[in-house]
């Protein structure tokens, strides 16, 4: 048997729904036989009847409306067709859910499922990585999971949590990535694991970067340089002792991400590292990133918009050679 | 008045039971008195932040809280105007004076000011100030309710002409009436939006219009008069309740005060204020509880001295009352602490 | 038929001059022809990114362009399903298949893809995928025309009954009539938003009624019956030009395809498929113009095979370009390039 | 004679009232006698009748309205009553307004006027600095005018350029600022200044915050530190050379922003300088950001969520110390 990252998705879904009744899924297309645009509730809506429920276009209401259930108790999950819809709901996202705990000691246990990332001939509005603007505003667990294991006891911990969670999930890995079985035990949301040790320099990345990231150090090694891989799982909280420790180790850091260049995880990663572990860093942290332009829907386009191995791979070397 | 939204249908004035208009009267009372109170001390630099009256508003707020009962479960998403309906509802006097004198015992405890107020627990949403944006809310607890098997509870919300041109309001009102809420919705053309007439909010010829728009039920209603307010919003209340559609109820009147207490209003046109809808509520309820009989001259002196002195009072005690501190924050805004982002 | 907002009121199917059928038809042809190939070379593999045809929805879409004419100024802001709209606006058959088939020489040169292709300066808007976000976007081009003094210009858009219920679509809507621009916005009910039907989605008894609720004028058509189309669209537009309010045209339809051609439809109940409006517009207006004698069955193969030599064409043309190439951009999203920031 | 932050604002928008045809105003409350919430616009709609125009409250509508006269070739002025109404509008500014250039050659040269910042009882939803999550994306200028002058002439410059600019303008600046005379000549936008020059550390900021600043370089001048404070005045395009240049002279970087701490302009600065300028650096860079929780309304909690002059010159006198 083999579980794919989007089966993982699905799998956590059916769990949450079977083992609490405060739980339903909410959001366009996820019903019926349907299941949703990439199937990811595909099912459920069967199994669990009045508990898997399509929406209008109204990414705002979808997301108010289940802000006010979690008031009430309840625990929703709410599916955008596509991360890039939801800048609709970010109002209901960034001012409703993410200040509510703290102007009324009341807490908001709303889950954002946001399908990001690029994939090809998926162009602007299709491709967004939008786990910076939701960071960036208080209030707000973002996780962005890089591993079908991940996919699934973090979705799991999402809904658990108290708080409101973004869930950022990478369509690009539904289909491409698969494990042997769902897992047992898993790592918490806020702590970062070292998904390949190394001494020479650290790639610190998450989500479908962390995959392109493994490449590079694969590809490096013959070469004689062990690259370090740390995946952030959640980028806020930002686990920053696992990085720094990392960078105590390797004196190099490379930050990786998909999303645009300007701000984002890696601005804050770099940020953090070179004001709390300065003297851990034997060179200037570097970062890639995507190119400053709407993503390109061409794929000759839109593989070099977004990092991608030799790109990574160069800055790499760059780094070591110093 | 019931009606599937044919124009200019009048409000129907079939009287309520006489007993409620004194208790209604009492709400728009207190509502008055507490904001000349409040606008009192904002001219004494006493309150941070803005003050936002629902002066000319208070029949139609005081419906609006009425015939809720937190006992049945009922829900109340109030925004700037609704005192009288705050009020109506539960909210002690204590919640208001605490959060605009900055008390640290206040519902928000001096993290969010004012009209944002609420008690979320206790049925009464704490607004933000995106307009529309609490509606869909609103939908999602009363469809919660719905799944856990509670009956016979209802929601009621309210909303300007100008907050009813959001997209907010817009996906909120039809979103509810999808699933099917038991959701009462009051709407206030109260002919301005800030200082933005209609002609430059809408340009339908009734905003009721909007019901049928959506699959509500629409009425409308004068709402200068008391006796109105109670019949059209408290039916809307009964509909919702009996498992109606959503109900949509557009009340008129004009704004009798400035946007917010900063705000001299004078923009406001001079022709407006000879309209019949720029009647004083208060004034109108004043002559039906003499002219019906439930109260004379000096019940009504009576009663404002009581309300005066009950405000008076919370003031006092609010005013003893802390600031919030900041060495007593520990600044995270997630109930999970060791979820919290470290900064250095 | 013009209405003010009645429900059900049926469309008219008063004859519009003789020429237009043929025309119509001929756009309506070339739309299915074009996006048949479309959907084979989708198949096999030769184009990246979604297909989605306006397939059962032509002859609204031709009705949409043909009215609109570019030398008065007239802009187009279509959707998904306008292939046939945008042809009959003047949209060359090789904007659609490079763009398809990523030639670099595209309108949208590789940068955006299929659906999304325009050319804002000769009147067509390039829609983003937000729904509803094009509606403000064209009152913002028509308010601009009106202040630089011209005149007798007409905009018209498409939105489906899903995206009728987005924020956007709602603020877009009002503000037009606030302004009161020439604005037709025509909407196409084809009874799914992908695969979710009418009753999760509005709760309404008629969508026309929201022509009421903003202030529109409305109308009702059957989709499937090109004359109908013509005369409703034809004369909202006219009615748009002659400074009339922003017009509201409702049609009724099924969509006959997937919501694109990687989905199978199979949640479309089998009983819809029996209604009128199920009905295939292009088959019933090849009657039309069969019964009609516009022209024979030799000549409809005719039109057919012409218009295929013409598609094949623009195919064979677009497959020898060159796809965009990475190493030609300059990669910026600035027109002022000195203003672009630089990251190392 | 003398100007305030606000009537330069006021006055650059007659002047491109008088001077440019193509240029015209909307937003809430703007017109007529009253002149916006702000009274940015006080006199203006008399003065240029047609011009200046009332919006429903429909921010999503008015941003795409004004991208739609942009096409056309008009110089639209978006005014938003409180930047953080903006959340509304911000799939019209990331999405329609950021990318069309790029998707289609024609520029969209519209200005999106953000009241921004926090001033005193304003309370989490109308005190929001939100330029980090407009710099995000691409496709937009974004301006963090700090001074009477600057407020003018970028605005000026803002609406001449082809391209979206988001000017965020401080609220708190509107009265408490004032010059002499309104300046004849400028700096470009994309330039930053350096407003008070030093050797011992730069304080990189922006908007409000060189106030702060300011007053902690002549808090610290006493006891023999010389501070270099540099104001940004856009944060995107970012002008690394300027920054760069003063940290080679001081060797040492203190980043102050008002926006709250997770990403955002300090983040960005922090980790170009650490990357492009690490040899430059004799200390750990650092920020002053405020803090993680939504804007807190009472005075009391307000004062002590944003960088103040204390929080300022403690971390300042910690870098020197270093
Ligand atoms: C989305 C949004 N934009 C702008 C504002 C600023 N604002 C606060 S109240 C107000 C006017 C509201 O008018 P209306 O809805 O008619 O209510 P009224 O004040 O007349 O009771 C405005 C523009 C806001 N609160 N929300
Ligand atoms: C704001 C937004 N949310 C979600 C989507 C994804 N989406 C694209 S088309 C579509 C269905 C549209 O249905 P409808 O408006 O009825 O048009 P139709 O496809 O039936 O022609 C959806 C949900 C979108 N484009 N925009
Ligand atoms: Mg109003
Ligand atoms: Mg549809």
């Amino acid at each position: 048997m083999s579980v794919t990252y989007l089966e993982a998705i699905r799998e956590a879904q059916a769990r949450l729904l079977r083992e609490d009744e405060r739980v339903f899924i909410y959001g366009q297309d996820i019903a019926g036989k349907f299941g949703g645009a990439f199937k990811a509730t595909k099912g459920l809506a069967e199994q669990f009847p009045g508990r898997v429920l399509n929406t209008p276009i109204s990414e705002d209401a979808m997301v108010g409306t289940a802000i006010g259930a979690a008031m009430e108790g309840m625990r929703p999950i709410v599916e955008m067709q596509f991360a890039d819809f939801s800048s609709i709901a970010l109002n209901q996202i960034l001012n409703n859910a993410g200040t509510h705990y703290y102007r009324t000691s009341v807490p908001v246990p709303i889950t954002v499922r946001l399908p990001s990332g690029g994939t090809k001939g998926s162009g602007p509005f299709h491709s967004q990585s939008m786990e910076g603007l939701y960071s960036h505003y208080p209030g707000l667990v973002v996780v962005t999971p890089a591993t079908v294991e991940d996919a699934y006891t973090m979705l799991i911990d999402a809904v658990q949590i108290d708080d409101p969670v973004v869930y950022c999930e990478h369509k690009y890995l539904y289909y491409h990535l698969k494990a042997e079985a769902l897992p047992d035990d898993k790592l918490p949301i806020g702590k970062a694991r070292i998904v390949r040790p190394g001494r020479d320099l650290s790639i610190v990345t998450y989500s479908a970067m962390v995959h392109e990231a493994l490449g590079v150090a694969n590809e490096l090694s013959p070469d004689g340089w062990e690259v370090e891989v740390v995946d952030l799982r959640s980028v806020k909280p930002l686990d920053t002792d696992t990085v720094l420790a990392s960078v105590a180790r390797t004196g190099k850091l490379l930050c990786v991400g998909e999303a645009f260049p300007w701000g984002g995880v890696t601005a804050e990663v770099v940020a953090r590292v070179a004001s709390e572990g300065f003297h851990l860093l034997d060179a200037a942290p570097a970062r890639v990133n995507a190119k400053d332009t709407p993503i390109p829907y061409h794929p000759n386009l839109w593989s070099e918009h977004r990092p991608n191995k030799s790109s990574i791979a160069a800055k790499a070397r760059q780094i070591l050679a110093e | 008045m019931l009606e599937t939204a044919e124009r200019g249908a009048s409000s129907s004035t079939k009287a309520p039971p006489h007993e409620r208009y004194l208790e209604a009267f009492r709400w728009m009372l207190t509502a008055r008195v507490l904001e000349e109170k409040l606008a009192s001390l904002y001219r004494g630099g006493m309150i941070v932040g803005g003050v936002y009256l629902g002066r000319g508003q208070e029949a139609i707020s005081a419906a609006c809280g009425m015939f809720l009962d937190k006992s049945k479960g009922d829900l109340f998403a109030p925004l700037i105007r609704d005192q009288a309906g705050r009020s109506a509802f539960g909210e002690p006097l204590l919640d208001v004076v605490r959060t605009y004198l900055g008390s640290a015992k206040g519902p928000m405890r001096g993290r969010d000011g004012n009209i944002h107020r609420g008690r979320p627990r206790e049925g009464q949403l704490a607004m933000i100030s995106h307009l529309g944006a609490m509606i869909s809310v609103l939908v999602g607890r009363l469809m919660a309710k719905r799944m856990r098997g509670e009956k016979g509870f209802v929601g009621l919300t309210t909303i300007g002409e100008g907050g009813m041109q959001t997209g907010a309001t817009h996906e909120g009102m039809n979103i509810a009436a999808v699933e099917q809420v038991p959701l009462v919705v009051v709407a206030t053309n109260n002919h301005y939006a800030y200082s933005t007439p209609n002609d430059r909010e809408f340009a339908c010829a009734a905003l009721v219009d909007r019901a049928k728009a959506y699959g509500y039920e629409g009425a409308t209603v004068d709402g200068t008069d008391l006796a109105a307010c109670l019949d059209v919003i408290g039916g809307a209340v009964k509909r919702a309740r009996a498992g109606r559609p959503p109900q949509l109820v557009v009340a008129e009147i004009l704004r009798l005060a400035g946007h917010g207490e900063h705000d001299d209003a004078s923009y406001v046109a001079p022709e407006i204020k000879k309209e019949s809808f720029a009647q004083d509520a208060l004034q109108r309820a004043e002559k039906l509880i003499l002219d019906e009989g439930l109260l004379g001259r000096e019940g009504l002196q009576q009663m404002r001295a009581q309300i005066a002195a009950e405000v008076d009072a919370a003031v006092a005690t609010a005013q003893q009352e802390d600031a919030p501190h900041a060495s007593e924050e520990d600044w995270s805004a997630l109930s999970t602490r060791e979820l919290a982002d470290q900064f250095a």
